[in-house]
């Protein structure tokens, strides 16, 4: 092979970089567009609002990504963020503890992502139908504990968890932030990370070269469901209450966060720049519809074209 | 258009201008829409912009209200997606600087008591349940039938605390009223949607063939209307069961109807007050400092074949 | 003389990398026509321009002096061309005779016609001369029978213009020899046959013709006859080769592998073998003899119902190939595209797919060195990418088959397995590869190498095992084993075929 | 290679069976199951209602599996119910005519049908994101027409498709088995099926072997639009109302009976028997938790504990 003869080296080299860069270039260009657009969408306010309501999306991604890098999904995110709030809640009442809420919370996650890594890695169960499994089953627990109410919160200092700030910034951003340069870190710096994208890429090469696929799927879907349930903490934090029927839907929205970014939902294809891209162009539509207080059905419409629109841009991007 | 900024004269706000917001938590329920719609007529008569926004869970109302914020308002009427929410959507209001009117679902407070603290518009859950059930026993006197023979189809949802307090309601005024207990049957809907309810209903009904007459309740019309279908489907004649939903906006379609079902009318509510007046008072409290009552009540008004016309026009709904 | 098919300046560019560069020669009709070049010179992506399977870049082909239509896949093959791909293009959870007439299904209506579809597709596979079932599972098949529907299935559609991408790769002497059958009777029906292979022995006694490409551009083309090997060689790889296979002896250095009583799916028996570090065992057999289902067994990747191997003389617990590996104990697969390469990653990242687990500190990746492990296997194996951050599956084949060997050289190896290991590697990387397994051997560590060709048998191994319907029939000393003897091993015994 | 020792035939028969049935054993076992444990189950009644229950899901599934069989997946189909019921009482209402209504109806489901295949299969945009967003633009344009309220359907000549009867069985239950029996027929004997399996098992291989992976595709799309149009129609029939805001997580549902059927969701193995055994085995369990008048927060836990059962089950059956 000869290098092909060189187009102009900068302008090939930021064509290469555009290509790269993938859906960040999306999400620049539509920041772009809501900061003139769209008032008061700039002020450090709205920002910090905004940080704010892509946070729980954001931390759950972060440990998505690996799921999805690995070739699976995990549909139970949501009714763990749930079932997570509600334990956390009924367990700091009883026992007056805030830690002790927050690590039986932890705790519940951790198990509902082993036996879902238990089921889909060992077992070989399909992840749609086992995840969905799990999430009927956890999601009956948390309306079965609560009793299909709200559980209110009676130790008052655990609210500061969701509800302080630190150098400005609300603390769950910080932890998103955290989780985004952590997840990042261990999918590109760590063995763990890199074996996660070949288990992904090709299962039966990963195991032939060494790689124990089946334990580094229980590893994820167990970091899934810590996750999911320390989002559900934190909610609960904001919420002042453990809520059973709360993050409807979530799981959908996480997974196309991620994918709208760039993840590949067969698996091997991903990197946290992706879901980082995925997940504020998803904030920031939603954030600018309800700053220009578009009637709530044009919303719908409005999502789905955006959503639309950002993925043929990017594809008419790559092609150009 | 999209927008519907109902702004007064001027497009842009000026400095000082009233901004309030109003927060549902299922904004495509029609209900919802309708006092969307008051408000939005309300804006338009004072002169202040409204920002809708839909919430539909916790953390989506948190970030309204953040939203809110940044967009200059000073001020929300609120409808939670769960009254337990009360502490949380109070100290985020707080912390905005951002005046608070609950209406339709009072807050909750940590201690399970209805935070009476906080500014509220509504009608109590239990007790528009308890007007349904009420409305049925009435019928079922009427018509004379033998409770023998006769039984309660209770359309429920207990995922949502306040769907459950409405069946409860009514189920509690139907035993006051001389149904047996053991004659009430609750069938749970998966989905809160007429699907969702016919599936159930469809199942309880066969799971109790010996019965000749139904009494019909449940969370809204949606459930009952979804629990009329069922009762169609398993050939009960029109005239051997009734049914009474809440809200009276989904069942408008169903009143019309030429031939009568089983349908026999619907707690309507006033959108007009839960709309209109919120707005109105929120205003009122921000440009002229006039506090509005802790809590103001609305009653709900039946509406059936007969006069639900006439009601909806004297409400506003129609013209 | 009549030019069945012609390419004109056909170039053909990448990101990063020009594939093909102004290539220009003619076909004739009634020729088998040899491709040749190394690995990534670009023969594939040649045929897969001649089957609209890529356009390209500039230049065109022209079909009996006529400028072909560009209508993609379906267009070439109403043209009359059949392209028969280096990797297989079939469809595993379907049956053998749909595979056959995968796009073209006799149909009426609409509706396929199943009895016809069984009965042509029966004798599909008898004019290839595999006795498969045609109502069979695609997927079920090993590699080699795979190989041979794909073959049967470019047959199908009558094309007079055929082009072959190493059928032969993974086909043993049998097969070879039916495939040679066809193509010859194809040629003499006047078709324009294009044949790409890395074996010379093939090459010289099939083809009339040859071009050779190098680094994407056109060498030379002429008759065959008017070539011997070592200019062939010269041409490809730009200098001459003398014995490739460079075989010396050396000295065995105490027990290598010791296998015993090894039981699982695919052998008939349980099976024992020995052999020494320092060793090279070769291990020869027919298609379907059991030596890739041997070599997973020891390895781990298909668990076994009994049996026990020793590695250096110790006993070792291998219940997976992350066992295996731990014990120094490694196997380079069979079936590259399926268990070799993930084909989404990098080619850094595949060459150090295991490697990466014993040098990382902290379970994070030691990421100088496997920057310079990339470097230095790119370099040993001669890998052509733009860059070890390019995708492997843009690779050429060879090349990735390169990468999947290249895995294992930066590891402590006691025991190498190799299944097929030259499978479409060019005979200049060949000889390459050779000498690594020799040095390996010399430096002590035991090399198992499954082929079905017999003269890499023959020329690499100190002794070869010959496998036979799932049992090891003889282990032959090098000094005894000649082509014939070790056919006749490998064959059927009559008494077999009649019970 | 020798054949392993043979078993003894007829065990081996019945074994083989088991296997090629898959997820149709567990169906019987549970019908009988059922049967047996839950008072009124077999009743006529009963069976009757069953089958209208999940009459729609299995409607939707069949074109579902092409859908899966092809390797891709349609999120927008619960959407397009509740929009095509709308569209077909609009319509109705104001010309007067079931037929334009029922035309109207069909048509706009084949738009967006089409659509999807366009995007997904011509602009190559991945199916998750590309349905997700006509999923939220379809369910909007509903609202927006409905102004978010029913819409009552007129012409009352309309409730008969949905609510007679034919040999004692709905009619939505006969259209119901005429589409298992259409799609089955299709995808096992027609070249269409046989292209959608191979397009979905091996797209490449497909796309050298002169198959138009995008025409199948597309076509796929259409009629999955269309079907889903048509569903919608029934059930505004049976609703006597176009209704905006029904079948929500609709999509949900089918493409997990499909999969807990056995359709692959990566593409290139589905048969309609797995339909049917998926879409049933979710409406039985539905049903008999119904008949059984178990609690509301446990069914979450039965239906959730049923399906992993049902998956593990299969599983378990097929290592023996
Ligand atoms: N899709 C692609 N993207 C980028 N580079 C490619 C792509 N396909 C092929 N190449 C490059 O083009 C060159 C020619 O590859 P090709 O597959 O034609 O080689 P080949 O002659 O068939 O080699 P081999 O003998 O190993 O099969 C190689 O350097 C390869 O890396
Ligand atoms: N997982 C398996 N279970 C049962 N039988 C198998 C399995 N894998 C392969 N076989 C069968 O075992 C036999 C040996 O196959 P194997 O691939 O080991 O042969 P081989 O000698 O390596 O020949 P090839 O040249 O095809 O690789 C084949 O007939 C194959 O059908
Ligand atoms: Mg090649
Ligand atoms: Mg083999």
């Amino acid at each position: 092979m000869s290098p092909s003869a060189p187009a102009s080296p900068p302008a090939r080299r930021f064509a290469d970089f555009l290509d790269r860069a993938g859906m960040l270039v999306v999400l620049v260009l539509l920041f772009a567009a809501c900061s003139l657009g769209v008032e008061n969408f700039l002020s450090w306010r709205n920002l910090q609002g905004l940080a704010l309501a892509v946070s729980m999306t954001g931390m759950v991604a972060s440990t998505m990504l690996f799921c999805l890098a690995a070739g699976d999904f995990d549909l139970s995110v949501g009714a763990v963020v749930a079932a997570a709030g509600v334990v956390a809640a009924v367990v700091m009442n009883q026992t007056g503890s805030i830690a002790a809420g927050v690590a039986a919370a932890l705790g519940f996650g951790t198990a509902v992502g082993l036996v879902n890594g238990w089921v889909v890695a060992r077992l070989q169960i399909n992840a749609l139908i086992a995840t969905l499994a799990t999430m009927q089953i956890v999601r009956g627990f948390a309306y079965i504990v609560s009793d299909g109410k709200a559980v209110g919160i009676a130790p008052e200092g655990f609210f500061a968890l969701g509800n302080s700030a630190f150098l400005g910034l609300p603390v769950p951003v910080w932890i998103t932030l955290a989780c985004f340069a952590l997840g990042g870190l261990i999918l590109n710096r760590t063995v763990f990370g890199r074996d996660t994208l070949a288990v992904g890429g090709n299962p039966e090469a990963a195991h032939l070269a060494g790689i124990s696929v089946a334990r580094v799927k229980l590893l994820i879907f167990t970091a899934q469901g810590a996750m999911a349930a320390f989002a559900g903490v934190v909610l609960a934090s904001r919420m002042t209450s453990g809520q059973p029927g709360t993050s409807l839907g979530f799981e959908l929205e996480v997974i196309s966060a991620c994918v709208l970014g760039g993840v590949s939902l067969t698996g091997g294809v991903g990197s946290m720049s992706y879901v980082v891209a995925g997940v504020l162009i998803m904030g920031i539509v939603q954030n600018a519809m309800n700053l220009k207080n578009i009637e709530p059905f044009w919303q719908y419409v409005a999502r789905g074209g955006i959503l639309l629109g950002a993925v043929l841009f990017d594809r008419w991007k790559r092609r150009r | 258009g999209p927008k519907t900024e109902t702004a007064a004269p001027a497009a842009a706000p000026k400095p000082g201008a009233v901004r309030i917001g109003f927060l549902v938590k299922q904004p495509e329920e029609p209900w919802f829409q309708l006092e969307w719609k008051f408000a939005d007529q309300a804006a338009k008569d004072l002169g202040f912009t409204l920002i809708k926004n839909g919430a539909p869970d916790g953390e989506k109302v948190l970030a309204a209200i953040d939203n809110l914020a940044a967009n200059g308002a000073q001020g929300f009427v609120v409808c939670a997606p769960d009254t337990r929410l009360g502490p949380a959507i109070v100290a985020k209001a707080k912390a905005a600087g951002l005046k608070l009117l609950a209406v339709d679902d009072q807050f909750i407070g940590p201690d399970g008591q209805p935070m009476a603290q906080v500014h509220y518009l509504g009608i109590s859950a239990r007790k528009i349940g308890a007007a349904v059930g009420e409305t049925l026993a009435a019928e079922f006197k009427r018509r004379q039938w033998p409770v023998a023979e006769t039984a309660v189809l209770a359309m429920t949802y207990d995922e949502l605390a306040t769907a459950k307090e409405r069946t409860d309601g009514a189920i509690e005024a139907l035993v006051a009223a001389g149904i047996p207990a053991d004659r009430i049957h609750k069938a749970p809907q998966r989905t809160t949607d007429i699907p969702g309810a016919l599936e159930a209903a469809t199942t309880l009904l066969t799971r109790h063939p010996g019965v000749k007459y139904w009494l019909v309740c449940g969370n809204n019309d949606n459930g009952v209307l979804g629990a009329v279908r069922a009762l169609e489907g398993r050939r009960i004649p029109v005239e051997n069961a009734v049914a009474v939903g809440i809200n009276g906006t989904d069942c408008i379609a169903e009143l019309e109807k030429a031939k009568p079902t089983s349908f026999h009318g619907s707690m309507l509510l006033s959108a007009k007050a839960h709309g209109y007046r919120t707005a109105e008072m929120m205003y009122r409290w921000i440009k002229d400092g006039v506090e509005p009552p802790l809590d103001t009540r609305t009653v709900g008004v039946l509406i059936t074949r007969e006069n639900f016309r006439q009601v909806l026009r004297e409400q506003g709904v129609r013209d | 003389m009549s030019s069945a098919l012609a390419f004109r300046g056909v170039a053909m560019e990448f990101p990063g990398v020009k594939a093909l560069d102004d290539v220009s020669f003619e076909v004739r009709a009634g020729s088998i026509h040899a491709l040749m070049g190394e690995n990534g010179a670009g023969k594939s992506t040649l045929l897969k321009i001649l089957s609209g399977a890529q356009r390209a870049t500039a230049g065109g082909i022209e079909i009996a002096g006529r400028p072909a239509p560009a209508a993609g896949t379906a267009g070439a093959l109403a043209a009359g061309i059949a392209v028969i791909y280096q990797e297989l293009h079939l469809v595993p959870e379907m049956s053998v005779a749909e595979n056959l007439f995968l796009g073209h299904l006799p149909q009426r209506a609409g509706f396929v016609r199943r009895a016809e579809l069984q009965a042509a597709a029966r004798r599909q596979l008898e004019r290839v001369g595999e006795a498969i079932d045609p109502a069979a599972r695609l997927g079920g098949l090993p590699l080699a029978q795979r190989q041979m529907v794909e073959i049967a299935k470019a047959l199908t559609r009558g094309a007079r213009i055929i082009a072959f991408d190493e059928p032969t790769s993974s086909l043993s002497d049998r097969e070879v020899q039916r495939l040679f059958a066809i193509v010859r009777e194809l040629r003499d029906q006047g078709c324009a046959i294009l044949y790409v292979s890395h074996r010379m022995d093939e090459i010289f006694a099939l083809c009339d013709r040859i071009t050779i490409l190098r680094d994407g551009r056109h060498v030379v083309t002429s008759a065959l006859a008017d070539l011997d090997r070592a200019a062939v060689i010269r041409h490809m790889v730009g200098r001459t080769l003398a014995d490739i296979y460079n075989y010396a002896p050396r000295p065995f250095r105490g027990p290598g592998l010791k296998v015993r009583d090894l039981a699982g799916p695919g052998l008939a028996e349980p099976c024992s073998f020995a052999a020494a570090a320092g060793e090279i065992l070769g291990c020869f057999g027919l298609v379907g003899a059991g030596r890739s289902e041997l070599l997973r067994l020891i390895f781990g990747a298909t668990p076994r119902t009994g049996g026990s191997v020793a590695i250096a003389g110790k006993e070792v617990a291998i219940a997976s190939p992350r066992d295996a590996i731990a014990a120094g104990l490694v196997l380079c697969p069979e079936d590259r595209k399926k268990e070799g390469i993930v084909p989404v990653r990098s080619v850094l990242e595949n060459l150090n797919l295991s490697a990466r687990r014993r040098r990382a500190r902290a379970g994070f990746v030691a990421e100088s060195w496997e920057r310079r492990n990339a470097a230095e296997r790119i370099a040993q194996l001669r890998i052509r990418t733009p860059s070890p951050a390019q995708q492997i599956r843009h690779l050429s084949g060879g090349n990735q088959q390169k990468v999947v060997l290249g895995r294992w050289l930066a590891e402590p190896v006691r025991v190498l397995l190799c299944d097929e290991p030259t499978r479409g590697i060019d005979v200049g990387a060949k000889s390459e590869i050779y000498a690594i397994l020799q040095d390996l051997a010399r430096s002590g560590v035991c090399v198992v190498v499954v082929s079905s060709e017999l003269p890499e048998v023959l020329g690499l191994s100190d002794r070869i095992a010959v496998m036979r319907e799932g049992r090891i029939a003889a282990i032959v000393p090098r000094a005894d084993a000649t082509e014939e003897s070790l056919l006749r091993l490998a064959l059927p015994a009559p008494a077999a075929v009649a019970g």
